[in-house]
């Protein structure tokens, strides 16, 4: 069958060699293969973690993470915050150039962050700028940054992405559609991005020595799982992320392939809705939290990659402190159930998202739950359908979310980011995402307290409460941190997955 | 010709407005906010009003619609709410890919598909015959995603043969046009099996025997083009639905195509895109249907002089 | 050239054996069947000598057609098979070949070469894809061996042979730009294309129009004598027989009952079938001296059902029925199927309206009972005006007129029993309750002559002409006064016409039945008609009492029409019919150009005659 | 003339009785339907029941097809599922029939602008790529099995009406619809027992034919992440949830993919012989 097709496909030959040649596996080029579409290359207009990656290869910001998201500077090489954490004074790298050779100062810092936060140009970052008030141009190389407010974890917004600076040169240049034309201080510089495929090359005035290693960089969107593993598995691709946990065995048997698996700031949880019935009844969130098996959920939905969660942060998150677990025992959540008074259980309606690996925790869940006696209604919403179910309402009374399969990581790398969106009492959407509708007084405060300060240790014990008061109120069915798996070819090394999913690829090698 | 190329082309105008009207109704009612999907989930309430603002999602819907359309018809198709993109460009880059994977489908499968009806009729109701039908029936009853993904197991995973997926050399065009053209060759061969045996039974097929001629002349020369002419308008209808994009073979091979590019933008209620693309489709099944049209009236000149 | 043709070749040939071009023996046939091979001709004997003309005649289904297939061995392309006897063929170079035992390819140097065929549809026998010149030249260049140049002049040559006017542009046209009488001559021109020693034409006239028929049939001949080709004719129509036959076949249910010189077999036909088929035939002419009309039926009484002076059941007025002709969005002109048309049809009388394909007379009925709907005129049912009816007189009108139509098969339902379809207009117009209704069907079917359990049947279990009895009981369930008979007859075998023809006047008689008898048959016509009106190119050009239009006909198409009606009498055979060539105008006309209509001009009592330009005839 | 009396329906059978490959597949078909009743009796396992101890096993002598990411038995799900994908075939076809069918018997029987309008709706219908629509249709209703099956009833509007305008309009010319007009029988007697049995045998070979389409959409739409709710066993479902372990547990996706295959064939089969029975150009 195969045969005819092919020789079919001959006579046209001809006219398909436009586009592409063939992948490119020369000695210095690495693929990489994502889950998903690039969306767009303006930082500060991004909100997706792929994107962002994308990013990163070519635009840095004053601050980044290193392979273990420990924050280290990177275009700044100092910074000096005042005790109220409202002025921030930032040194900047010396000899640093664009690509389009723009120089690096604090010209270029002041033009790119009042670009990203001026409220005209809507881009999707500007809250994350919101509490800057104003950026000045101190010298050459100094900047300083003054907030509205104070800000203690404001440090861990500069090290976002979306506080990566452009190349002024690029953005007087191309305004609108610099989103297609990066220019940054990266390892590599922009070439191409057509669909599916952005291709970087190497930048060959990039200010740390000896680096980027490799003369090419592509990276390229296959969503479909089967399809990524084959292309690793082809050579077509040398890194794949995520890597699907079911297929491990297949990628451990071939002898020129990894599996690398990291610890991740990924937090996966069931908010139950506190304003409802049945799940207003602290025994009944405790009862649903006994009754479902962690070690299992991570066994059957991330093939045992992962850890369970022991507090509503994950581990790898600065200030996390571990937990009492909660041990699974059905018979104790039947015993709560029944002293709740829903000795038969209890009928309701689960939603996630619709991927297939949701859609198997859901139903994982789903098992759980009838082993004692809650029936579950499994939902799977599609994007849009679950931001006019859930993230849209109105009002917490409009709101018909009963249990709702989520997941989050802290894209600042910060507690706040890890505890205020999801559970802080004036979080609720549509504002941001506390879908429990959990509203604590005690852990609003420390919310507060924690935000008001820089100084590190008071916000570990404001956010050490915090955690405390969170895990015994449960209003999280808590369930596992993933890891982050990607598989690779042996002969490629330094590519990095951050614990948020991000990825590090300056340090990319092929050997 | 000409004449009635313009009233054809008048005459899809009003199917176009419906179109247009049902697409914006469509994309409309689904749930979820394009301004929430664009703004992420980080941004606040009063930045979501300023973004939907800047789509143009204020008003009374039927303003937004005029201007929408009004737009549209001076070919100002907007941008992408999801890449920020003209959405001119966004198709424009996957136009191609969808349009040559189709056409390589289409080819391939009708020419195998035609062969093998002809093949079956010649030789109606013999072993032969059952055989090939029951094969070519078993090209449109395979899930076509399981399908592509037993085929890159064996071709670009045990093989090596050909690549996984993507966009480029012909090797490319191998599994992916297979998998979307075997239902069609499929349906092509039932098809024009069974115009073929109908057209033989014709009088005229015995005129042409009646000559002199031999079986294969007789059918080749006389039957088939009689044949032929149904399955114009069979090709063209299954060309119109390959080029709205065969969703499930561009997602499994990972191919930079419309289809996929549709399922995107609809989770990410992408309206542009959205409108733009089913216009698109409409607009290419209007004009392939045209072309079945003028392509029947070439072979058939019974309308092609009336 | 005519002259050879005036004698009788059958009487001047010698009957010498040897001399057969072809002879069948004992040829027995089976085609395929729903239970098995079914035999459908069995132990045939026939011969054919070079320059004769055999005619093979039966019945549909006597298996007359199977045996031309047999003898081209187009048969074994049908399924069939020849399952005895041998068909020994005395090619040009004089060898002698049984056809049975050759294989395909030797058939095919055979077939167009040696063996032409010409078959019953002209309309559907060429391809609709190619040009005529190419379908002719396939065949020369296949057989002469000569090139794509000469191949095509002699196409040329050929369709001037056969006498298609403006050869060179008829060369290029497709089979569907012409006329059904053009098509039949490209068939004879293709099927001559190769000088065949031996020409089979299977109804090669059927489907044609009468003045087309004739006009076909002296061709035919002209090229026989030409050529000096055997023609085996096949045929249903003992007056065509009797017009081109030398000697004649009579088949019968597969089987030969009789094989005759044509004269001797007209004068002293010696097998009941035979004698039976020659009884049934009408006979143009028969009844010229009566001024009634009088049934098939042996001892039949004239039929005098009218009473003078009855006020008339139906009364058309002026109607006309036009169908608009777009070329997509613009009118681009009219065909005037009906125009002006005038006439009044009394209790007890039959009006036959004759004329060709084309001329209207199925649209006028069809006008009648709002199959269309007229653009101008009146109808008028027992005096109350139903052109522009209200419901009740809408309900009145499909219960007072009956249709029986021509195709008895399509006519019924084929999903429905026999007696749910003669019920339904009982009860359409509530006429009877449970089992009445029941009754009342059982006494159609009485009426109509079969037996009270076809009730339960469906329509293919039963032969056209019990389908047509069926169709005529429905008609008959409303109680009408007036019946439609659109080519009632028309497809039916001459047997079955006869009887059904006199079904419907021994109803007439009964009911004092009302009868439109719409018909191309003159003869039959003749039978059936107290009044006549001749219709041409959409209008009346005479109407009259029948004895008057027929015996003293006055419009030049009226009698055109007449005398191009084959006679079942071979001592009457026309030496060369006097046929006018060419074919009838086209109705359509473009939309300035409206057709003259003067009112009809008196020329006899109660007979009328159009002296106005009709189609450029008087 | 036979004296046996034939039915239409007889003379249906006796020429169906001939097409072998139908007469299997169509048994194949009463088999599957036969199981997908008898599920509660013959499956071994309940269809939703986990066993966190036997994850992904392949086929053994507890689990004749193995066991899936939840240690549940591929067997069992399979059979409970011929329920869910025959339903989803059967209904989504029946509705699509029924509205299709409406539409284009009074479309073809009524003509005119009511033709015009209706005709034109369905080309807009089918200019609209189907799965967009049904992506739609799911997002506005929800996820489940009932929406899946309304979408996918939405795509074959369009084609029965089309066929069943095609088949009114030649049946209005026919000979005895219009006998049965100048009988006087009302419109809607005309067009229920006079037309609408006329265009039914298409319409059968057509729903035939659609079946099996209808139960690969399913298919598809699962694996667009837009198909059938979790634990429902359809097949489509198990298909498109399986593939996430081909490579490791590729029974999964063999036999559900097994089962679909064969089922639509069936169907497809089934529809070609109808269509060699019921066509009248085509008999023999």
């Amino acid at each position: 069958m195969f045969r005819r097709t092919a020789l079919l496909a001959l006579p046209l030959v001809a006219a398909f060699t436009l586009g592409q040649a063939a992948p490119v596996r020369a000695e210095g080029a690495i693929t990489i293969a994502l889950d998903a579409n690039i969306v767009g290359l303006d930082p500060a207009d991004l909100n997706d973690n792929l994107s962002m990656t994308a990013t990163r290869t070519m635009i840095q910001g004053l601050y980044g993470f290193d392979k273990d998201m420990k924050m280290v500077p990177v275009l700044a090489e100092s910074t000096d915050a005042n005790a109220e954490a409202t002025e921030f004074v930032v040194h900047l790298r010396h000899g640093v150039v664009f690509h389009d050779g723009a120089p690096f100062n604090a010209e270029a810092v002041k033009l790119s962050f009042d670009r990203a936060r001026d409220p005209a140009n809507h881009l999707k970052r500007a809250s994350l700028y919101a509490p800057i008030k104003s950026v000045d141009v101190v010298d050459e190389f100094t900047v300083k940054i003054t907030l509205n407010a104070p800000f203690g974890a404001f440090i861990n917004n500069l090290a976002h992405q979306a506080f990566a600076i452009s190349s002024p040169k690029a953005i007087a240049t191309y305004g609108k559609d610099l989103g297609r034309h990066p220019v940054g201080t990266g390892p590599y510089k922009f070439v191409s991005w057509e669909t599916d495929t952005l291709t970087v090359a190497k930048n060959e005035h990039y200010w740390k020595p000896g680096l980027p290693k490799i003369d090419k960089l592509v990276i390229h969107s296959t969503p479909e799982n089967g399809s990524r593993m084959a292309m690793l598995q082809a050579g077509e691709a040398q890194y794949i992320y995520p890597a699907p946990p079911e297929l491990v065995k297949v990628l451990e048997k071939s002898p020129n392939l990894d599996v690398v698996a990291s610890r991740s700031i990924y937090a996966r949880y069931v908010a139950m809705n506190t304003l409802r019935k049945p799940f207003d009844d602290k025994r009944v969130r405790l009862a649903l939290n006994y009754a479902v098996d962690k070690a299992a959920y991570l066994k059957v939905v991330f093939n045992g990659y992962g850890v369970p969660l022991d507090s509503p942060l994950p581990t790898l998150l600065p200030g996390h402190v571990s937990q009492t677990p909660y041990p699974y025992d059905p018979a104790k959540a039947k015993a709560l159930l029944a002293e709740a008074g829903y000795p038969n259980g209890f009928e309701t309606v689960l939603w996630g998202g619709n991927s297939t690996i949701t859609v198997r925790g859901l139903q994982f869940l789903q098992q759980q739950l009838a082993a004692v006696g809650v029936k579950v209604s499994v939902e799977p919403l599609e994007s849009g359908v679950a931001a006019a179910k859930i993230w849209n309402v109105k009002t917490p009374e409009e709101a018909t979310t009963m249990l709702h399969y989520t997941g989050w990581s802290a894209s600042t790398g910060d507690a706040d980011w890890g505890l205020r969106p999801l559970l802080y009492g004036k979080a609720y959407p549509p504002v941001l995402f506390n879908t429990a509708y959990y509203d604590s007084p005690k852990l609003d405060a420390d919310i507060e307290a924690g935000l008001t300060t820089a100084d590190a240790a008071k916000r570990l014990a404001a956010y050490a409460d915090a955690q405390a008061v969170a895990w015994q109120d449960a209003p999280w069915i808590f369930l596992g941190s993933d890891d982050n798996l990607s598989a690779k070819a042996k002969n490629v090394s330094g590519i990095y997955v951050l614990p948020d999913g991000q990825m590090l690829t300056e340090e990319a090698a092929i050997h | 010709m000409l004449s009635y190329l313009l009233r054809r082309l008048a005459g899809s105008l009003p199917v176009l407005l419906a179109v247009s009207i049902f697409v914006f109704g469509f994309v409309h009612a689904l749930p979820g906010d394009p301004a929430r999907l664009q703004a992420g989930p980080e941004a606040s309430p009063a930045e979501i009003e300023a973004i939907r603002a800047d789509m143009g999602l204020d008003g009374p819907i039927w303003s937004q619609y005029l201007r929408w359309a009004g737009h549209t018809v001076q070919g100002q198709l907007g941008v992408s709410t999801k890449t920020r993109q003209p959405v001119a460009q966004v198709i424009g880059e996957r136009f191609w890919p969808t349009m040559w994977l189709t056409l390589v489908s289409m080819v391939w499968s009708t020419v195998l598909g035609v062969g093998l009806g002809v093949f079956s009729a010649l030789r109606r109701g013999s072993a032969a015959d059952q055989a090939s039908m029951v094969v070519a029936i078993s090209g449109v009853s395979f899930p076509s995603f399981w399908l592509g993904l037993l085929l890159i197991d064996l071709f670009s995973v045990q093989l090596g043969w050909l690549p996984t997926g993507g966009y480029g050399t012909w090797q490319h065009y191998v599994m992916p046009s297979f998998t979307l053209g075997i239902g069609v060759a499929a349906v092509m061969a039932r098809f024009t099996r069974s115009a073929f045996v109908e057209v033989a039974r014709e009088d005229f097929v015995r005129t042409a025997r009646m000559k002199g001629l031999s079986r294969s002349v007789v059918a080749w020369k006389h039957t088939l083009r009689n044949a032929l002419i149904p399955v114009i308008t069979l090709t063209g209808l299954q060309f119109g639905f390959l080029l709205g994009g065969a969703i499930v073979v561009e997602t499994v091979f990972s191919w930079p195509g419309l289809g996929r590019l549709l399922v995107d933008s609809v989770s990410f209620r992408d309206y542009p895109v959205i409108q733009a693309e089913i216009m698109l489709f409409s607009v290419e099944f209007l004009l392939i249907n045209l072309g079945v049209d003028l392509l029947y009236a070439a072979a058939n000149p019974e309308i092609r002089l009336s | 050239m005519a002259e050879t043709v005036t004698q009788h070749p059958a009487l001047t040939m010698p009957a010498s054996a040897g001399a057969d071009l072809l002879r069948v023996q004992g040829l027995s046939l089976a085609m395929p069947g729903a239970d098995g091979p079914v035999t459908v001709v069995q132990e045939l004997d026939l011969a054919v000598r070079a320059g004769e003309t055999v005619a093979l005649v039966g019945e549909s289904g006597s298996g007359k057609s199977v045996t031309a297939l047999a003898i081209t061995r187009l048969l074994d392309d049908t399924g069939g098979r020849i399952t005895a006897g041998r068909i020994d063929f005395t090619t040009r170079d004089g060898a002698r070949l049984d056809l049975v035992a050759l294989d395909d390819a030797a058939m095919r140097r055979l077939r167009g070469a040696e063996i032409g065929m010409v078959f019953q549809e002209p309309m559907t026998s060429l391809n609709p894809v190619m040009r005529v010149d190419e379908q002719i030249a396939e065949a020369i260049r296949l057989h002469r061996g000569m090139d794509d140049a000469a191949a095509l002049a002699e196409a040329k040559r050929l369709l001037d042979r056969v006498r298609v006017a403006d050869a060179p542009r008829q060369l290029q046209r497709f089979p569907f730009e012409l006329s059904g009488g053009m098509r039949q001559r490209v068939m004879i021109a293709l099927a001559i294309s190769c000088r065949p020693r031996l020409l089979i034409a299977d109804e090669p006239t059927t489907a044609l129009d009468v003045t087309v028929q004739a006009q076909v049939l002296r061709l035919l001949r002209e090229l026989q004598a030409e050529y000096g080709m055997g023609l085996l004719f096949i045929t249903h129509d003992m007056g065509v027989v009797a017009e081109i036959a030398d000697r004649v076949a009579v088949l019968q249910r597969g089987r030969c009952v009789e094989q005759n010189e044509t004269a001797a077999l007209f004068a002293a036909p010696s097998h009941a079938y035979t004698r039976m088929l020659l009884d049934a035939v009408p006979m143009l002419g028969a009844l010229a001296d009566e001024a009634l009309p009088r049934s098939f039926a042996k001892d039949s009484l004239p039929q005098d059902t009218v009473t003078p002076g009855a006020a008339p059941v139906l009364e058309v007025r002026g109607i006309a029925t036009r169908f608009p002709v777009r070329r997509g969005l613009r009118l681009r002109g009219r065909v005037h199927a009906v125009e002006q048309v005038s006439f009044a049809v009394r209790p007890g009388e039959t009006l036959g309206l004759v004329g060709e394909s084309g001329c209207g007379k199925s649209t006028t009925g069809r006008s009648i009972v709002r199959l269309e709907l007229p653009d101008e005129g009146q109808v008028l049912l027992e005096g109350t005006d139903i052109s522009r009816p209200s419901g009740a007189d809408l309900a009145r009108l499909h219960r007072e007129i009956q249709v029986v139509f021509q195709d008895p098969y399509a006519a019924l339902n084929p999903r429905l029993t026999l007696g749910y379809s003669i019920a339904e207009p009982i009860r359409t117009h509530g006429l009877a309750k449970g089992d009445a209704i029941e009754a009342r069907v059982r006494s159609l079917l009485a009426d109509v002559g079969l037996p009270a359990e076809f009730a339960q049947r469906y329509p293919h279990e039963l032969s056209g002409g019990q389908r047509q009895r069926v169709c005529i009981a429905r008609a008959l369930a409303s109680e009408p006064k007036l019946i439609i008979a659109d080519e009632a007859v028309a497809a039916l075998d001459v047997s079955i016409r006869a009887q059904v023809v006199n079904l419907l006047m021994d109803l007439q008689r009964r009911h004092r039945l009302a009868m439109l008898f719409i018909s191309h048959d003159m003869a039959v016509v003749e039978r059936v008609s107290h009044r006549v009106a001749v219709m041409y190119l959409g209008q009346i050009v005479e109407i009259g009492p029948r004895q008057a239009v027929m015996q003293t006909p006055q419009h030049a198409y009226t009698q055109r029409l007449l005398a191009a009606v084959p006679i079942p009498d071979p001592a009457r055979r026309r030496a060369l019919p006097p046929v006018a060539e060419g074919e009838v105008p086209s109705p359509m006309r473009r939309l300035e150009d409206a057709p003259i209509v003067a009112p009809l001009v008196r020329v006899g009592p109660d007979h009328f005659v159009a002296r106005h330009s009709v189609g450029g005839l008087y | 003339m036979s004296d046996t009396i034939r039915t239409p329906f007889g003379e249906f059978w006796r020429r169906f009785k001939r097409q072998r490959v139908a007469l299997v597949a169509g048994g194949l078909i009463v088999l599957v339907i036969l199981a997908a009743i008898a599920a509660p009796l013959i499956a071994p396992y309940a269809p939703a029941e986990p066993d966190y101890n036997s994850i992904l096993e392949g086929p053994s002598a507890a689990h004749f097809l193995g066991t899936d990411a939840y240690g549940r038995d591929v067997l069992s799900r399979i059979i409970w599922g011929a329920q869910v994908s025959l339903t989803v075939g059967f209904l989504s076809v029946a509705l699509g029939l029924l509205v299709g069918v409406a539409l284009g018997l009074v479309s073809g029987f009524l003509g005119g602008w009511v033709d015009s309008i209706l005709m034109r709706l369905m080309d807009v219908l089918l200019a609209f790529p189907g799965i967009v629509l049904a992506i739609g249709v799911v997002a506005v209703l929800g996820p489940g099995i009932d929406n899946v099956i309304y979408a996918i009833a939405v795509f074959s509007v369009p084609v029965f009406a089309r066929l069943v305008r095609g088949s009114a309009l030649a049946l209005k010319q026919s000979l005895y619809v219009q006998a049965a007009r100048t009988i006087g029988v009302r419109a809607p007697a005309l067009m229920l027992r006079h037309i609408l049995p006329g265009c039914l045998p298409a319409v059968i070979v057509y729903a035939s034919l659609r079946l099996g389409t209808s139960i690969l959409t399913a298919a598809s739409l699962s694996f667009i992440g837009l198909g059938a709710r979790p634990p429902s066993p359809e097949w489509g479902a198990m298909l498109a949830d399986g593939r996430s372990y081909l490579g490791v547990a590729d029974h999964l996706t063999l036999f559900p993919g097994i089962a679909i295959f064969l089922v639509v064939l069936a169907f497809n089969l089934l529809g070609d012989g109808l269509r060699d029975a019921l066509d009248q150009k085509l008999r023999t």
